[in-house]
């Protein structure tokens, strides 16, 4: 789950993180209050992408009228796909000597969090790492010990950081990483650091990702998620328990498996198809589920044709068979669908199927075929 | 012959009353598994019944270990749960334990892994479908109705995608010495290579089917560690070619990531190593069946 | 540093372990109010010794009249030397139906902190450990990982202890070793661990240990230290640096490092002498510790004889000849000495000693021999 | 020959620029000893000289290692960083570490041990003289003048003691091929059994001298090794016989430890073992002479 600016921020804070004053608005007058309170501010549009900048979504409001005016600009902006609800208006830093790239997160590869850090923070830190990698400064941490001073003395030492803020910046080090282990992050990130004209460490932009599986011990963190910007189709499949993503196709993938449901749509791809989704229904596949997973993928008007592909398993072929039909009676639809039954009591399960007058298939590849060809209109 | 379980295998199971645990655990038994004992807190004495056994219920799997002496453990417990099953599990001093349970949180695994390399204790899991000997043994849920006895080692991140290729071989007739499902999570106990090590060194196995997806670099390394250390024919599967990039947030994991993780870096790192990937699974077991000259 | 139990069972309590209400009485005055508070208690002499109840340390004061006359008799006591200043007043606990052992301490061998139990607590645990050492329940804990929810049913169930009081005994279990470990402890105790006719649990009596190394960041238990019992030559050993412990003998020793004064000692009484103490002045061996050593060998009057041992090391033999000199110079004493220097400069060392009529010896068997011819008066 | 220092052994000293840490640095660069690189955070860039060599000085021991490339540590800090200090040469890939420091508590060295294990990396002590190869490099106190190069390699808890065996042994021109204090610390890193299997394997070694001291169970746990895997004469010595009791609180520790840790038990495990047992310091070096034919 991801985080807005101003919630990373406001978490960072907690732990001794330093970062600017700032407020919320949620309309220009708002932004004009807080500018005027605060003298002079940056407005920044908080929505769940990046390329914020690029596209506009921050300006700034030396004035209360200029504050405003940024905050009227920005608010409503549609930003790869998501409308600007609120803006998030900070203070301005007091002179900029440096920008410091800061970030803690997990490294699979070593199973380990890790800090990274670069002295050359700012806008282009991909850049950074790709043409000068030794510019990336990287430190795993071990959870049982946290960061240990000669961590960050050592990234500290490694960026050249005047040796007066060494103490400060272990305090802001540490205060990060234990943000990330107390809310269960998987990211958090600071860029830019920096270090301001009065020689102070200031967080003053903040990205934040949070572990799903932990949110059920996050619970002020669970609750910041942001309904508003969420889309309908995902919001139902997450309080139905079913793994979601939609996707610019036409064919409504349903499947049971994560490995099996972007095989399902890999192989409707190399028939020429373009999956409107991934969808897994998980384990089970019970009647509900089957109709709760069939309408959010109904939801979608591109979806011209519906693949169904289930793997038996444990569960039984049949009573997979009997839980679809019953979907299908609950959910009414005229969209053609395609279903594939593998695995235990396929057989019986098919046969229930072909009662039901629905299209079947053997073979994955025969079902994605079919699907595909559904989806053309050609059948 | 089989890696990691066996009929022999003496199985503890934790959460054998759950619902879930309960109804896998009978499978297992009627399969034929040795469950020796279960483990849930408080139902210490009772016993639980299944395929005309009777197997004792402990408080705890150090008592379940004092009176059983198993060694192997399945757990199947609520994902809050799960991590302090694994410690206790570790604790106990069983060597290879199964964790089925999903949704546990990475920061738990991260230290629970460290701990279990500390200890030298093999983890199959979190997440994960379990393992299946055809024929002798299964923990978990692979179904070992789909599977028969052969000469082809499956390891696989996925669940119903391997059933799938299962039931491909065994439709050839191509049966297997064991189904390994590692589990998709970001940090888990056994990987590729963890498992491509026991079937070079299985005697029984003559080749091995290993199915990835997208995600981490595990099939990179597996690709390094097959061209360096594997002489036995390997055959792949990658899932999520089509796979959308993930939606990432801030540029932390493209840095760290690069281009590993993707199903074309994972199909390139294979065939660098000499190994065929399938374009659909449905070809997996007819190259399997090419190979062998069946 | 060892705790008294009033100072143990406070810390334990701070930490969640349920403790009887009580309260610390100087005179027998405050032990009747206290009892007169509580409604009957226990009054128990605080000396840092063992077997306080078998030498009448422990008596019952149902009555405010009662607790007085047991304070009365308690305080002033000598146990083992020790001669007692305070007793603890603890309520009642209402019923006893079972006494439990339950301790965490170091188990070097294994390298962890341990939890150690036993259904059978009370006076005799160590004997059961002898007789019946399956009665004794060890389980270890990581310090990463801290005390686990089966770990306590582990020591629960083994016990046989109710079900219903097993999340009880968790807290517990859970808070004695966050107490252990929070202060550094190399043992907390509690013995007996008593299930009340009520069916709760409750640490009638507690001890515990706490790592010397460790006080400098436990100020709180530092503060602790109960200089009032403290024999004064520790007292003063301690402050200076010097690690002293005084034994029986007539043979004051003085030797750096403490396996070469222990090795001292066992060859003084090799050649039939009797140590007065064991005295390790550690490395250096600057004039001014050589002095406070001597000062404190020589308040205790058996001392009839001093044994000087110091193998020079990297401190060059003639400087710490030097030092003892000056030593000498002032305390003056009638105490005869022999001075055994050995290592780098001895020879140069042993000359200036010589020189300042100084019986000297080559070697350390040499040396108790001398000692102890000295200290039987037949030089 | 020797064991695990030699004149080609390249150290990093964390602590160089303190009291304690310059003035030990400077006896063992003036020893010989190979020492590449110091370290004191906020200090780095600075040279610390002696013996007409300069040392760099960093912030922290990765940059040292980045720009020197040490395979071994000596630890000289004040006791409250030491464990840090620990960990930082851990982490920054030293496999041999030696810490003087006295005065750590416990419950660290408890993790800090648990963390070296997991890691694969050695410590030597704390609270330990270090270890001198005669003629060749010193880490740490063992003052050089008092030994000399020859087949005897010397292990033992204690500190003063240790120099005063060495200095009878070379006083009969038996010389050492390394002289290894482990410390008596109830908790370190490396303990007689792991010297015994160095000097066991050391082609070098012909004889072994054993020092112990009352505690713990050290002496009796080498005993047994002895007994089984130690070919060459061992020859000991453990101090105090006449200790008293320690005061004991509570009843755990005696629980614990039963008889293990006096004299006496140490003494009988040793012999058991075939392994002389001197009675008097003065001894062990005319013991050693003997059973070598000297």
């Amino acid at each position: 789950m991801n985080l807005h600016e101003f919630q990373a921020k406001r978490l960072f804070a907690e732990h001794g993180v330093p970062i600017p004053n700032g407020e919320v608005a949620y309309t220009p007058a708002e932004a004009r209050e807080i500018a005027a309170r605060l003298g002079g501010v940056i407005v920044k549009a908080q929505v769940h992408t990046g390329g914020r900048g690029k596209a506009g979504g921050v300006k700034l409001g030396r004035t209360p009228e200029e504050a405003e005016a940024a905050a009227k600009a920005i608010l409503g902006m549609n930003i790869k796909g998501y409308t600007v609800g609120k803006v998030l208006c900070d203070e301005l830093a007091p002179g900029i000597e440096q920008e410091i790239y800061l970030a803690v997160l997990i490294d699979r590869a070593n199973r380990r969090p890790m800090i990274m850090a670069s002295a050359a923070g700012g806008m282009d830190i991909e850049q950074v790492a790709e043409e000068m990698p030794e510019k990336i400064i990287k430190v795993h941490i071990e959870p049982s010990l946290g960061v240990r001073s000669y961590q960050s003395t050592y990234v500290a030492s490694r960026m050249g950081l005047p040796k007066e803020l060494w103490r400060d910046f272990h305090k802001l080090l540490t205060g990060l990483y234990s943000c990330f282990k107390a809310n269960d992050a998987s990211l958090t990130e600071i860029n830019p650091l920096v270090i301001t004209g009065e020689g102070k460490l200031l967080a003053v932009d903040g990205k934040m990702s949070v572990d799903d599986n932990a949110l059920y011990r996050q619970e002020k963190v669970a609750a910041m998620r942001d309904v508003a910007e969420e889309p309908v189709a995902e919001k139902q499949a997450r309080e139905a328990g079913i793994n979601f993503i939609k996707l610019d196709g036409n064919i409504g993938c349903m499947v049971n498996g994560a490995g099996l449901a972007m095989t399902t749509m890999d192989v409707t791809k190399l028939f020429g198809g373009a999956p409107a989704n991934f969808l897994d229904i998980g384990g089970g596949a019970k009647a509900d589920q089957v109709a709760a997973a069939l309408r959010i993928i109904l939801s979608d008007p591109n979806v011209k044709a519906v693949l169904i592909n289930i793997f038996g398993g444990i569960t039984r072929g049949d009573e997979v068979a009997k839980g679809i039909v019953a979907a299908l009676e609950e959910v009414q639809t005229d969209v053609p669908m395609v279903v594939r039954l593998a695995g235990t009591n396929a057989a019986e399960g098919m046969a229930i199927l072909a009662d039901a007058k629905m299209e079947t298939a053997v073979t994955l590849s025969d079902a994605a075929q079919k699907a595909v060809a559904l989806a053309q209109g050609s059948n | 012959m089989s890696i990691l379980i066996d009929k022999n295998t003496r199985v503890v199971v934790s959460g054998i009353t759950g619902r879930e645990g309960s109804f896998h655990t009978r499978q297992m038994i009627e399969y034929g598994t040795n469950v020796v004992a279960g483990v849930t807190p408080g139902k210490g004495g009772q016993v639980f019944e299944a395929g005309g056994k009777k197997v004792p219920v402990f408080n705890t799997v150090r008592e379940a270990v004092e009176a059983t002496q198993p060694n192997a453990s399945m757990i199947i417990v609520p994902a809050r749960f799960a991590v302090d099953a694994i410690y206790e599990t570790a604790d106990a001093g069983i060597p290879f334990m199964t964790c089925l349970t999903e949704y546990i949180p990475v920061l738990d695994m991260i230290e629970a892994r460290a701990y279990l390399d500390a200890k030298g204790v093999r983890l199959l899991g979190p997440n994960c479908p379990g393992l299946l000997t055809p024929g002798e043994a299964r923990i978990g849920f692979i179904p070992g109705e789909v599977a028969m006895p052969g000469p082809v080692g499956v390891v696989s991140k996925s669940g119903t995608l391997t059933y799938e290729v299962i039931d491909a071989l065994t439709r050839l007739g191509i049966g297997q010495t064991t189904c390994v499902g590692i589990g998709g999570d970001p940090i888990n106990g056994t990987d590729f290579i963890d498992v491509l090590k026991l079937f070079e060194a299985d005697p029984a196995t003559e080749h091995i089917v290993m199915i990835g997806e997208i995600g981490g670099n595990a099939e990179e390394k597996a690709a390094a560690f097959i061209k360096e250390h594997v002489t036995k024919p390997v055959t792949s599967f990658i899932a999520g070619r089509t796979a959308p990039p993930g939606r990432r947030m801030g540029h932390a994991g493209a840095i760290v990531e690069g281009k590993s993780g993707t199903a074309e870096g994972k199909i390139e790192a294979l065939r660098a190593a000499g190994v065929p990937v399938a374009d659909n699974p449905d070809d997996i077991a007819k190259i399997v069946a090419e190979r062998m000259g069946k």
